[in-house]
């Protein structure tokens, strides 16, 4: 089902949206120049995980000495904040069976879904954190921006 | 929105029966509604001198959401200080039968005997006017000032007439070990009018086991080793053998270290009991027919099985209750907690029977 | 050492015709058998298997001076303050001491221990005392020691003696479970007060240093015990005791005089900002409750360079009436009645501080 | 103490402790001498063993080689690992614990590590002063016969506090591993809000106050900086590990961002460096109920110890009955082998 968002131009860098999409509710977020969208719902517990704040990685290798990295690309659960990366919906919070699950993401201007699909591998943040994937995948949803500029999630 | 049952004939009503009862709610007492209940003595005293317990949060600021649940916030006011987002947000979405509130105002032991007094009594007379008569689902615990203990009889007997208060309060963390001699008359006077006593995680830090701890993540992570501190020494100094019709009620301290402590006190008694006389059995006894447990924070084992196994092992088919500590960041929400292989039987212990039995709940009730 | 001591006191002496000194500290010690022999079995064989819980003073900090006594204080077998003997020769006799206030310091931990079994120590303790000292020593007046953290107890123990008049007062520890203004201890006061007795306040107990961390040194905690009585003084003004039992009185001992009237100020300071008593409920400055309820040992006695300033301290607390000598015999810093005062305090004020006070608060013939 | 004992096993806590103060006298400085007479100090009284206790033991804790020898007799370890309590009865002046701590290293070394060679000593170290401490460690870290550095686990600051770091770096550097053993100083409460009035509490409390520390080594991040650093608790039990592991881990996934040097699930961390010995064991009555607990655990995080002269009660025979040869064969040698290394071997 195609779900049209808002228009780009009020759909703004650090905004996001819920929208209802049959009985499933979708949170699309745009950081920087790209599009994410991710089922308003925690794996864990079914908190409503898109209502949770953004962050960077904090990557410290000793006690004390911390920095933040990358862009904020990790969505907290509001109930337990427990933390997902919104391009694979991964968790890293553990070791997990699963490595990254593939998911088509791209945002096209004008025009279908381009045609390469990317793995998304372990982000960079995580990687600088020596942080593990984890057993709890948040699902995700193709996103893009159609010819006429409207943001449009497939779900 | 005011939620009172109708007055139909019973007959006519459609009821349900009682499937979900959440042992452990935090409404929020707003500072005015606190200061307009006060003499005008400790009105002036408390707006020059305020409280001189700190906060929870002035120890171990909340990394997370300020220990809350993000989408708690009403508008103007803090989570667990509104009714209908409680209503909306808890009761009518998990389809909640009976909801045990429990007010968390700053630990007793800190100010003066009287304004404690003063502030106990008005936390129970707000629970009533703004919760219990305005949504019959509700239940609440009495606040005491557990460390007056004369004063704190007073209060259960000036209360305990009112059915809908199901339990004495008390936190994990009092000026002395909960099984000190001092708190006994609050106990016996709970125990007299057939209230339990719930001993909720936090309370009066002097931390002063290991000293302090560096982060919340250590404090928080360590409140089931201060819960397993409580309980023993309420055994230990012979407090549930002294108080044979005491019952406890542990919540927010898990319950999965029941177990090890079970052992552990059963061997040193076995070899050390001649110090304590009081204790005729085993203590493992007197905790399985006077201790109950709520879940939360239920452990999460990575092997489900192990939940089971520690049931088992702890005794706590019929001592175990759900609590989801709304609004609290590290709430449980009914559908998700209990792990995969929970027999059917004991689901519908925790999530009700076992409180209806012990709170003396409706098993059905009006599907008002 | 002190002056060599002479065989010469064959008989017991007879009573002084008039009083001209009473010591106010002076520790007894009972001996590990005979405190034994007075338990009750159970509690006997308990006492012997798993020993005390509370910790002794020496255990957490060993005294640096000969384990704490004078050197010369240490009878043939036994702990210094053991034998009554010695007792007379070093103290009684030796001075000329009318009257000496026992306060055993065993007490102390005894409180905290288990509360039956605190209970018995406390009774085994106290009838010792009245048996083995008071019996056969004239000049001698005991404290009654409870069970200090088992209000109800303690207030059994203090009925069953206070009786017998020559236990002069109630004894507890300088720190306990919790300030002693707490509403806990507040029947224990009132118990002492209706048997007409004072309650002393003696340094040690259960100082779990929750303030400032655990010090390092012996010396550090042994400055430290002025500040501890403080706030203990503190504790009990400001919970309000004194309006709600207007008769007690409180011994301040060994834990020195000089920052008192400091104490006082910083009281009265804090009272008239705070409002009076619209918010903290006292209705008299702290200071006058402080001049009205509280008496002070001299020992272990402040020296200044120049005893002058001991003088001054001692007109700015203006409580010459209520400041009692005491050599805190057979400790290592015992304090000999000639030596105390300064020379600047007038001869009539000097003798009330060295017999007069006393006399007047524990009721004795002057 | 179970009556049959396992033999030839890598035993991990056997008591011993001089007899008076007259074993260390000739071992401290003039200073030290004249200020044990003086203050009549002696070496302290055991608050955390008393006499008369079941659990204290029959026997006295050995004071020298020969009754150390008689006490191995029955297991005739392969190892024996010497505990030494002595320090945790001295005080607090720093100068005088570490003059003290100097005295029982040395006795331990002439009087029994050099007279029989099945036997691994652990270096006594006082907390009150870690720099004295670290200056202790050096010199012996290099003697293969010491396997551990041994702290007293309750402490007035918690163990994964900073200021204990130097220490652990030293520890590591020469591959000895830390020991928390139960008890500590006299007047250091058991609980969070004081003292208790029963021995049974006070017994039973060594385990709480492992939990704290527990705690507090992993979110300080001590396991982070030294990949090779390890920590055994001893005569805490091991029962109470798998419930504060799950709650741990599950506040850590909510919270880790306060302690974002903790990368892992603090459960990882605990498997890798922590170990804790089998006595005492504080297990179930229920036969099947052992097997599941000593699986939640892992048998690979526990190392045998009689613990002489200590009596737990029987379930740590129980451990050793109801558990598969190969488990077993892990606990009474191999853990502690790879666990210590070469300095048990």
């Amino acid at each position: 089902m195609r779900v049209v968002v808002a228009r780009v131009e009020d759909f703004p860098p650090g905004a996001r949206r819920i929208v209802k999409a049959g009985a499933r509710s979708i949170g699309v977020f745009r950081v920087e120049d790209r599009f994410f969208a991710l089922r308003n719902r925690c794996p864990h517990q079914g908190g409503p995980l898109c209502e949770g704040r953004l962050s960077a990685w904090a990557v410290a290798d000793a006690p004390g000495q911390v920095q933040m990295t990358g862009p904020p690309r990790l969505v907290a659960c509001p109930w337990h904040g427990w933390e997902y990366d919104l391009e694979t919906g991964q968790s890293f919070l553990g070791p997990g069976e699963t490595r990254v699950k593939a998911y088509d993401v791209s945002v096209a201007r004008g025009g279908t879904l381009d045609g390469d699909v990317r793995r998304a591998e372990v982000p960079e943040g995580a990687r600088a954190a020596g942080r593990e994937p984890g057993p709890y995948v948040a699902e995700t949803f193709p996103v893009y921006v159609d010819e006429e500029d409207y943001v449009v999630v497939d779900v | 929105m005011t939620r009172l049952a109708t007055q139909t004939a019973p007959d006519e009503a459609a009821s349900k029966a009682v499937t979900l009862v959440d042992c452990d709610i935090h409404p929020v007492m707003l500072p005015a509604e606190t200061s307009r209940r006060l003499s005008a003595r400790w009105r002036r005293h408390l707006e020059r001198y305020g409280r001189r317990s700190p906060h929870i949060t002035d120890t171990y600021p909340r990394p997370r959401n300020q220990g809350m649940r993000a989408d708690a916030w009403p508008e103007g006011g803090v989570p667990g200080s509104d009714l209908a987002l409680l209503q909306h947000q808890l009761l009518d979405e998990h389809d909640i039968d009976f909801g045990i509130l429990l007010a968390l105002h700053g630990s007793d032991g800190y100010d003066p005997p009287e304004l404690m007094a003063e502030l106990n009594r008005a936390v129970n007379d707000w629970l009533v006017e703004a919760w219990l008569d305005r949504d019959d689902r509700l239940r609440a615990s009495l606040c005491v000032p557990h460390d007056q203990p004369a004063l704190a009889v007073a209060e259960i007997e000036r209360r305990a007439s009112d059915g809908r208060f199901v339990q004495v309060l008390f936190p994990a963390s009092a000026q002395e070990p909960l099984g000190a001699r001092k708190y006994w008359p609050i106990y016996e006077a709970a125990a007299a009018h057939g209230l339990p006593v719930a001993i909720h995680t936090g309370g009066y830090y002097a931390h002063r086991g290991t000293g302090w701890p560096s982060f919340y993540l250590e404090e928080h992570a360590g409140y089931g080793t201060i819960m397993q501190l409580a309980l023993t020494s309420l055994v230990c100094e012979g407090a549930l053998a002294a108080i044979p019709d005491l019952k406890l009620v542990l919540t927010e301290g898990g319950a999965a270290w029941a177990a090890a402590l079970r052992w552990r006190l059963d061997e040193a008694w076995s070899l050390l009991h001649d110090e304590t006389p009081l204790l005729e059995r085993p203590p493992s006894e007197y905790i399985s027919e006077q201790v109950w447990f709520d879940t939360q924070p239920i452990e999460e084992p990575d092997d489900p099985a192990h939940f089971m196994d520690i049931i088992q092992q702890a005794d706590l088919t019929d001592r175990l209750m759900f609590a989801t500590d709304y609004p609290h960041w590290d709430f449980d929400s009914p559908t998700q907690t209990l792990p995969r292989g929970v027999p059917k039987e004991l689901r519908e212990k925790i999530f009700a029977g076992t409180a209806c039995d012990l709170y003396g709940l409706p098993r059905t009730r009006d599907a008002g | 050492m002190s002056s060599s001591m002479s065989e010469a006191h064959a008989a017991p002496p007879k009573a002084p015709a008039r009083v001209t000194l009473v010591d106010a500290d002076v520790h007894p010690a009972m001996p590990h058998d005979a405190l034994l022999a007075r338990l009750g079995g159970r509690w006997r064989e308990h006492f012997v298997e798993l020993g005390p819980r509370a910790a002794g003073a020496y255990a957490m900090f060993p005294r640096m001076r000969n384990g704490g006594f004078r050197a010369d204080a240490r009878p043939e077998q036994g702990a210094p303050g053991s034998d009554l003997g010695l007792v007379r020769r070093q103290l009684l006799d030796e001075y000329g001491v009318s009257y000496a206030v026992l306060t055993p310091m065993q007490a102390q931990s005894f409180g905290g221990e288990a509360p039956a079994l605190a209970a018995e120590l406390c009774r085994a303790l106290n009838d010792w005392i009245r048996d083995e000292w008071l019996a056969s020593e004239p000049r001698l007046l005991g404290s009654i020691c409870p069970p200090h953290e088992r209000p109800d107890l303690a207030v059994a123990e203090i009925e069953r003696l206070a009786g017998d008049r020559r236990f002069a007062q109630v004894l507890l520890p300088a720190t306990a479970e919790q300030g002693l203004g707490n509403r806990k201890y507040w029947p224990i006061l009132r118990a002492a007060t209706e048997a007409g007795l004072p309650v002393a306040l003696h340094t040690g107990g259960n100082e779990m240093h929750r303030g400032a961390g655990w010090p390092s040194y012996y010396l550090e905690m042994h400055v430290w015990n002025g500040n501890t009585m403080a706030m203990q003084l503190m504790s009990l003004i400001c919970s309000g005791v004194f309006e709600e039992i207007p008769g007690l009185r409180i011994v301040s001992v060994e834990c020195g005089i000089a920052w008192a009237a400091a104490l006082g100020w910083t009281m009265d300071g804090a009272w008239s900002t705070f409002g009076e008593q619209a918010t903290t409920g006292l209705r008299r400055p702290p200071s006058e409750v402080l001049r009205e309820h509280f008496w002070f040992t001299t020992q272990p006695i402040e020296e200044p360079d120049d005893p002058e300033h001991l003088a001054l301290a001692f007109r700015a607390l203006g409580m010459e009436d209520r400041i009692l000598y005491s050599s805190d015999y057979p400790h290592w810093d015992f304090d000999a009645p000639g030596q105390t005062l300064p020379r600047s305090i007038p001869r009539e004020a000097k003798e009330m501080i060295l017999a007069g006070n006393a006399c007047r608060l524990y009721g004795l013939p002057r | 103490m179970p009556a049959e004992l396992p033999r030839e096993v890598v035993d991990c806590d056997v008591h011993c402790a001089p007899g008076s103060m007259d074993a260390l006298l000739p071992r401290l400085g003039d200073y030290w001498r004249d200020y044990v007479e003086d203050s009549t100090a002696r070496l302290p009284p055991s608050g955390a063993y008393p006499p008369g206790a079941r659990t204290s033991g029959a026997e006295p804790v050995p004071q020298d080689q020969a009754e150390l020898a008689a006490a191995l007799e029955r297991t005739a370890p392969r190892r024996a690992l010497l505990s030494c309590l002595t320090l945790d009865g001295v005080h607090r002046n720093p100068h005088y614990a570490a003059a003290m701590a100097r005295g029982l290293n040395d006795w331990m070394r002439e009087e029994l590590l050099d007279r029989d060679e099945r036997l691994r000593g652990s270096i006594a170290v006082s907390t009150l002063d870690i720099v004295t401490a670290v200056e202790e460690v050096e010199p012996l870290g290099d003697d293969p016969r010491f396997a551990q550095v041994l702290l007293p686990v309750r402490s007035d600051v918690p163990y994964g506090n900073r200021l204990y770091h130097p220490l652990y770096e030293a520890a590591a550097r020469h591959g000895l591993r830390i020991a928390l053993h139960a008890w500590g100083r006299p007047g250091a409460a058991p609980t969070t809000t004081g003292l208790t009035t029963t021995y049974l509490e006070d017994y039973a409390s060594n385990s709480h106050i492992a939990q704290f520390q527990l705690l507090s080594l992993v979110t300080e991040g001590v396991f982070g900086k030294d990949p090779d650093l390890g920590v055994v608790f001893a005569e805490c039990g091991f029962a109470w590990l798998p419930a504060l592991l799950w709650r741990f881990d599950k506040d850590w996934k909510g919270v880790w961002r306060e302690v974002p040097w903790v990368k892992e699930r603090p459960s990882e961390y605990v498997r890798r460096h922590v170990r804790l010995t089998t006595e005492p064991a504080h297990l179930p009555r229920v036969r099947e109920q052992v097997a599941q607990v000593v699986e939640a655990v892992g048998p690979e995080m526990l190392l045998y110890a009689s613990d002489h002269p200590h009596d737990h009660g029987d379930s740590g025979g129980a451990l050793l009955r109801e558990l598969g040869t190969a488990d077993v064969e892990a606990i009474l040698r191999g853990n502690a082998m790879a666990f210590y290394g070469q300095s048990v071997s």
